[in-house]
């Protein structure tokens, strides 16, 4: 009984030892998986993916309460790059080839209450009080916040027009 | 000199531990989504595997033999086991932080794996002196990984292929896996001498 | 065909041998065809910025004047191909796959056909190089083998790597194909001529023009045509596509391969077209712009397949119109060639200057059929002249990875069609490429704007606190302003009271 | 307007119907050969196993929904069948030929996704799957008894002993030369002295002795492979290096110790190397896709097959060899990429 316990307690001493000085020669400092995380994020804080800002995002992908594709206007890219970065496996047809959009203000309905342009999380609606809004397209992702906001349902979301430039292949259809 | 590589073609091959013996079923399906992981899963737990076998045998040798203290063995081999698995651990983090990323949970794992465990208690129980325990240890090792490798290569293109719903995901792996095990059947009855 | 060649060749692995179908056209000489009723002109025919135009609708233009002026560093300028009235700025259909409408000027023609003064050049090879290629940049030339890159920007790269050869890519590899061909037979001197002007504004010391043995014609032609200048020699190149491609030419032509992601020039090689070459002679030489182009009308199911010198803006219509129309079922109609071409959505679309051809063709030329699966034959890996593996970069990007293509090499495919014309199981493997790197153009679009995002997000922030913040100070200035007054209110009333009840007795409240 | 139709606009005409139908027509004098041969019981059971083989292609298209009867004209799983059914002994019982297709089909192909995603060659996993499940039918070889030559059962008899799985008659059976020679050694009779009382047709490629089709008639399978090869169906690369790797070792090794290991006349003619050489081997989906890889892969192939012929328990190894190499081939993919243009050694920027 003795030796048994002695034994035990010898290998035990002398592996967590060897162990400990292991520990103390190959130590790394953890990274910050968070502010990695929400620094790939848009950081509109749009809050389209239901959690409060982009911060809170980040902390719940990085709990892995989140799914990767939980950010709308920073698409598919977006989700693989994320991904990629937690070492997860991706199911980007939930997320589908969503149609991009962008908000556009209608004229006749508007009525300048300039409630959507302090909406906006990127400064993309310019006007002033009782002035016609107008959307800055390089600027708008698309959120959505507006079009919720506006009294008058002036602001809406349209698809992206398709130009030459924009224009790209679409996937072939395949038996 | 043939009779070491006999012993490792043997223990790689003939008697492979996953694919004949099925141990080490875990990490086998666990961790061959990706080839660079299952490599260097492999190369990990040839390590440990090595150093587990080479531990096992001086503890039996030195300690449990001489006292007489055989009931305590499965205890102080997985003791062995879980530090080199830790060892190797802070090690990987250390030199090859992408690997460790990769492997991630996995890693623990090998401190379950019935293969090392497996290749320890067995070593014992052929009563093999220390170079054919380390190289028992390190042909099953070999052997591991190769399967390894041939799995997650064929896993990888898997996950292009178009495997019906119902078959998708561990079916068709395991499926795969007994192919690969029907494959290595070809090996028995291998004598070389 | 020396040993060098034959030993060149055997080591030639990729490629394919698609049928030709030269001879429909081959020995057709290039014939004028008459100017149509309308021209559209569009301000992109160039890869690049589109031009600005500098005409207004309305306007009359002469023969040779400039419409539209290039917009930047990479930009061509459009000039009308004839006198007549601007009658519409605005967006028409061009030739591209989606069929969208682009910025487009219409001409008119009044049939004058009254030119504006042209400056000729006697003896322009005395000119200086720069002289040499701003006149082919007022000349509005641009590559006219299809990349429509403009012909004087690529005449500059001399000046940031030294050029030593200048390739001529005679090698017409795409079936059907015969402008080029032609252009050599009966316009080998001026070939020749803007293959030394261009090597002059080059700096190149050597021309070497490859030529594929299929157009012994065309060797002889411009053979005899530099025989003369020393520093000019024909190559004849094995016939396979795609020999006329630029990497592949110069890989065989110099024996070094163009770097991944980088120019030719950088191995000290430029290559142009023998088309380019025609025009940029004729250009310098007359003073007149590029405004017309050689273009081969064919398919089966063309009534008279011809060689044609049309207006750049001629509708394919007309053209086809004027080749006596179609007399069978036309499955599709091509502009370019076959291989690399592009399928327009309808007939009504202008020719602009990268048209190399107009094919009419049956479904039984056109192939087709509906895609199964692949068998892994590897035949498309075998023929990519790059040394892809198009399948296994198609088999990722159906399953969503087209990053993974990329490791595979996706961004150095050219795009040559060879792996889809070879492919038994009939995948669309172009298309796959052509999609996945749209794919990836967009995600680069849309990670630079959440980028420019991030930054307004951020500069919003700031401004919001900022507000608060002087919303805040406001606030608390104003609540110290109406403290202090409030006290010196209340002491002033203090002040008073203490007066009035000195003066008054006190009345209860 | 028109949906887009991406460039090119041409094709040359090829198919996987065509390359499918090629391969068959390699295989037709072979066949044919091993009918007259084998007589009846043969012209059955390639019957039934090509039939079970169409059948469950059809019924897995149909429950994975992928379309009906039209979609087997691609005549892979015919050819999946008919190479089964010329490795399996030729007097076997119809369920043998019925559990093979199923496996094959059903188990190694559709399991998978169907034609182009299985990583084992179906034929293989089926052999295989059998003679590890019933050794002893694996093994019931027939000396040869041609057709019209009176020793064989007529058509009619051929079809009951089929389906009612009678036993051979003692008198008809015989071992294959792999066979008889392993079952030699183990009794402690070496090479110098089996062989010989094998006799002399072993080795001749002509193919009268007891085997599957596919062992017999090898001179034909060479001329079906060659005939594959000039058309452009398959490579050289394969056949050629699965031969060498074959060979050479069973040349070295005999001339080193010829009581102990056979000839290469006798492993090339002797087995199923000629059939698996051309037409096992250089099966498009399950062989690698690069050049030096095909060459690795068969290299391979060629020597683990001599090794487990040698050394090992089973008499022919070939098939295990192909299912070993089958589960490498995405490594050997892996590692023998070509070099893309304009990268790597002759990289311009570099020189």
């Amino acid at each position: 009984m003795l030796i048994a316990v002695t034994s035990l307690t010898l290998i035990a001493t002398c592996l967590g030892l060897i162990l400990g000085i292991a520990a103390r020669r190959f130590h790394v400092e953890p990274p910050e998986l968070v502010s990695e995380l929400e620094a790939m994020l848009p950081g509109s804080q749009c809050g389209q993916c239901g959690f409060p800002g982009c911060n809170g995002a980040a902390e719940a992908l990085a709990d892995g309460l989140a799914p990767v594709t939980l950010c709308p206007p920073g698409g598919p890219a977006l989700a693989l790059a994320l991904a990629d970065k937690l070492g997860v496996q991706v199911e980007l047809g939930a997320m589908g080839e969503r149609e991009p959009t962008i908000a556009a203000v209608r004229e006749d309905i508007c009525i300048g209450c300039t409630k959507c342009f302090k909406e906006c999380p990127t400064d993309a609606i310019h006007g002033a009080m009782k002035q016609m809004h107008s959307v800055m397209k390089e600027a708008c992702t698309g959120c959505g916040k507006c079009a919720e906001i506006c009294p008058t349902e002036a602001v809406t979301l349209v698809p992206v027009a398709a130009t030459l430039g924009n224009w790209r292949w679409r996937e072939p259809a395949f038996a | 000199m043939s009779e070491v590589l006999i012993l490792l073609l043997s223990t790689a091959l003939v008697n492979n531990v996953v694919l004949v013996k099925f141990l080490g079923l875990c990490p086998f399906l666990g961790v061959s989504r990706k080839l660079d992981a299952a490599i260097g899963m492999g190369l990990a737990t040839t390590f440990v595997l090595t150093l587990a076998s080479a531990a096992s045998w001086m503890l039996e040798q030195w300690l449990l033999e001489p006292f007489g203290l055989g009931y305590l063995r499965i205890v102080s081999f997985i003791l062995v086991i879980a530090a080199a698995v830790q060892f190797v651990e802070l090690a990987m983090r250390k030199f090859s932080p992408e690997l460790h990323q990769v492997l991630g949970i996995y890693l623990p794992l090998i401190t379950t794996n019935c293969a090392v465990l497996g290749v320890a208690l067995l070593n014992v129980q052929q009563g093999s002196d220390f170079l054919h325990a380390l190289l028992y240890g390190l042909g099953s090792a070999a052997g591991f990984t190769l399967v390894m490798a041939m799995f997650a290569g064929v896993r990888e293109r898997l996950e292009l292929a178009a495997v019906p719903a119902s078959f998708s995901g561990a079916p068709i792996a395991l499926i795969t896996a007994g192919l690969l095990s029907l494959a290595f059947m070809g090996f028995s009855g291998l004598r070389l001498d | 065909m020396g040993f060098r060649d034959l030993i060149a060749d055997f080591k030639l692995q990729w490629g394919v041998h698609p049928d030709g179908h030269k001879s429909l056209t081959s020995e057709r000489p290039i014939e004028s065809m008459p100017l149509p009723e309308r021209l559209v002109l569009p301000l992109a025919q160039h890869i690049g910025a589109p031009a600005r135009p500098v005409v207004a609708p309305g306007e009359r233009v002469l023969r040779g004047q400039r419409l539209a002026e290039p917009v930047g560093m990479v930009s061509s300028a459009v000039h009308a191909p004839t006198s007549g009235r601007i009658a519409d700025i605005g967006d028409y259909p061009v030739p591209h796959p989606s069929g969208l409408a682009a910025a487009a000027l219409v001409l008119l023609p009044d049939g004058l056909d009254e030119p504006v003064a042209f400056e000729p050049c006697e003896d322009p090879h005395s000119l200086e190089a720069d002289e040499i290629a701003r006149r082919v940049a007022a000349g509005g030339v641009v590559g006219l083998g299809g990349a429509t890159f403009p012909a004087a920007v690529k005449l500059g790269l001399g000046k940031r790597n030294p050029v030593h050869t200048l390739l001529l890519n005679g090698g017409e590899c795409e079936p059907y194909l015969s402008c080029d061909d032609r252009t050599m037979r009966e316009r080998p001197q001026a070939v020749v001529d803007g293959a030394r002007l261009m090597a002059r504004a080059l700096g190149a010391q050597a021309v070497v023009i490859g030529i594929e043995r299929n157009k012994p014609a065309a060797i002889a032609a411009v053979q005899l045509a530099a025989s003369g200048h020393p520093e000019v020699s024909v190559r004849a190149l094995p016939v396979r596509y795609p020999m006329g491609s630029e990497k592949q030419l110069v890989a065989y032509l110099t024996g070094v391969e163009v770097p991944a992601g980088g120019l030719s020039a950088e191995v000290g090689v430029v290559v142009h077209n023998v088309g380019t070459a025609a025009e940029v002679s004729r250009v310098l030489r007359t003073g007149e712009p590029l405004t017309h182009r050689a273009l081969t009308v064919s398919g089966a199911a063309i009534s008279r397949p011809a060689n044609l010198r049309v207006a750049i803006g001629t509708s394919v219509a007309d053209i086809i119109a004027h080749c006596g129309g179609v007399r069978r079922d036309v499955a599709r109609y091509v502009m370019g060639g076959p291989m690399m071409g592009m399928l327009l959505p309808g007939t009504d679309v202008p020719v602009v200057k990268g048209s190399s051809g107009v094919l009419s063709l049956t479904s039984e030329e056109a192939g087709g059929g509906s895609a199964s699966a692949c068998i892994r034959c590897a035949r498309c890996a075998g023929v990519c002249p790059i040394g892809l593996q198009p399948f296994e970069m198609a088999a990722r990007i159906r399953a969503g990875r087209a990053e993974a293509a990329v490791d595979l090499g996706l961004k150095d495919c050219i795009g040559c069609g060879s792996c889809a014309y070879t492919c038994p199981a009939k995948i669309p493997l172009s298309h796959y490429f052509s999609y996945a790197k749209g794919s990836l153009a967009a995600a680069e679009r849309s990670r630079l704007k959440n980028e420019s995002i991030k930054k307004l997000t951020a500069a919003r922030s700031e401004r919001l606190a900022r507000e608060a913040r002087e919303k805040a100070e406001a606030a608390a200035r104003r609540k110290a302003e109406r403290e202090a007054a409030k006290r010196r209110a209340a002491e002033a009333a203090a002040g008073e009271a203490a007066e009035e009840r000195r003066e008054v007795p006190q009345v209860s409240a | 307007m028109t949906t887009p139709v991406h460039a090119p606009h041409a094709h040359d005409g090829g198919s996987v119907g065509r390359v499918m139908r090629l391969v068959m027509l390699a295989l037709l004098p072979v066949t044919l050969w091993g009918f007259y041969l084998f007589g009846w019981p043969a012209i059955w059971l390639w019957l039934i196993t090509v039939g079970s083989a169409m059948l469950f292609e059809l019924v897995c298209l149909r429950v994975s929904g992928r379309g009906g009867p039209t979609i087997l004209r691609d005549g892979s799983a015919a050819l999946a069948g008919w190479l089964l059914a010329l490795t399996l002994p030729p007097w076997s019982p119809w369920w043998i030929a019925v559990i093979g297709s199923f496996v094959a089909i059903c188990i190694a192909k559709h399991a998978y996704g169907g034609l182009g995603q299985n990583p084992f060659n179906p034929a293989m996993v089926a052999r295989v799957a059998l003679l590890i499940s019933f050794p002893l039918e694996m093994t019931q070889w027939v000396a040869p008894a041609p057709l019209f030559s009176g020793t064989g059962p007529d058509a009619i008899e051929a079809l009951e002993r089929l389906l009612f799985s009678s036993p051979i008659p003692d008198a008809l059976t015989s071992a294959t030369l792999l066979g008889h020679v392993k079952t030699e050694a183990s009794r402690g009779v070496d090479l110098l002295a089996s062989v010989p009382s094998f006799g002399a047709a072993a080795a001749d490629g002509i193919g009268r002795h007891a085997g599957s089709i596919g062992e017999t008639g090898s001179w034909l399978i060479l001329a079906g492979g060659l005939f594959l090869i000039s058309r452009r169906v398959i490579g050289w690369h394969v056949p050629v290096a699965v031969l060498a790797g074959l060979c050479v070792p069973a040349m070295l090794a005999h001339g080193l110790d010829p009581a102990h290991h056979l000839s290469a006349r006798h492993h090339l003619f002797a087995g199923a190397a000629m059939l698996g050489a051309f037409f096992i081997a250089t099966d498009l989906v399950t062989s690698p896709a690069t050049v030096t890889g095909r060459l690795l892969y068969g290299l391979a192939i060629g020597f683990l097959s001599w090794v487990i012929r040698s050394f090992a328990g089973f008499p022919e190894g070939f098939a295990f060899a192909v299912l070993l190499m089958n589960a490498c081939v995405p490594i050997i993919d892996r590692f023998t990429r070509p070099r893309i243009y304009g990268h790597g050694a002759t990289d311009g920027r570099a020189a």
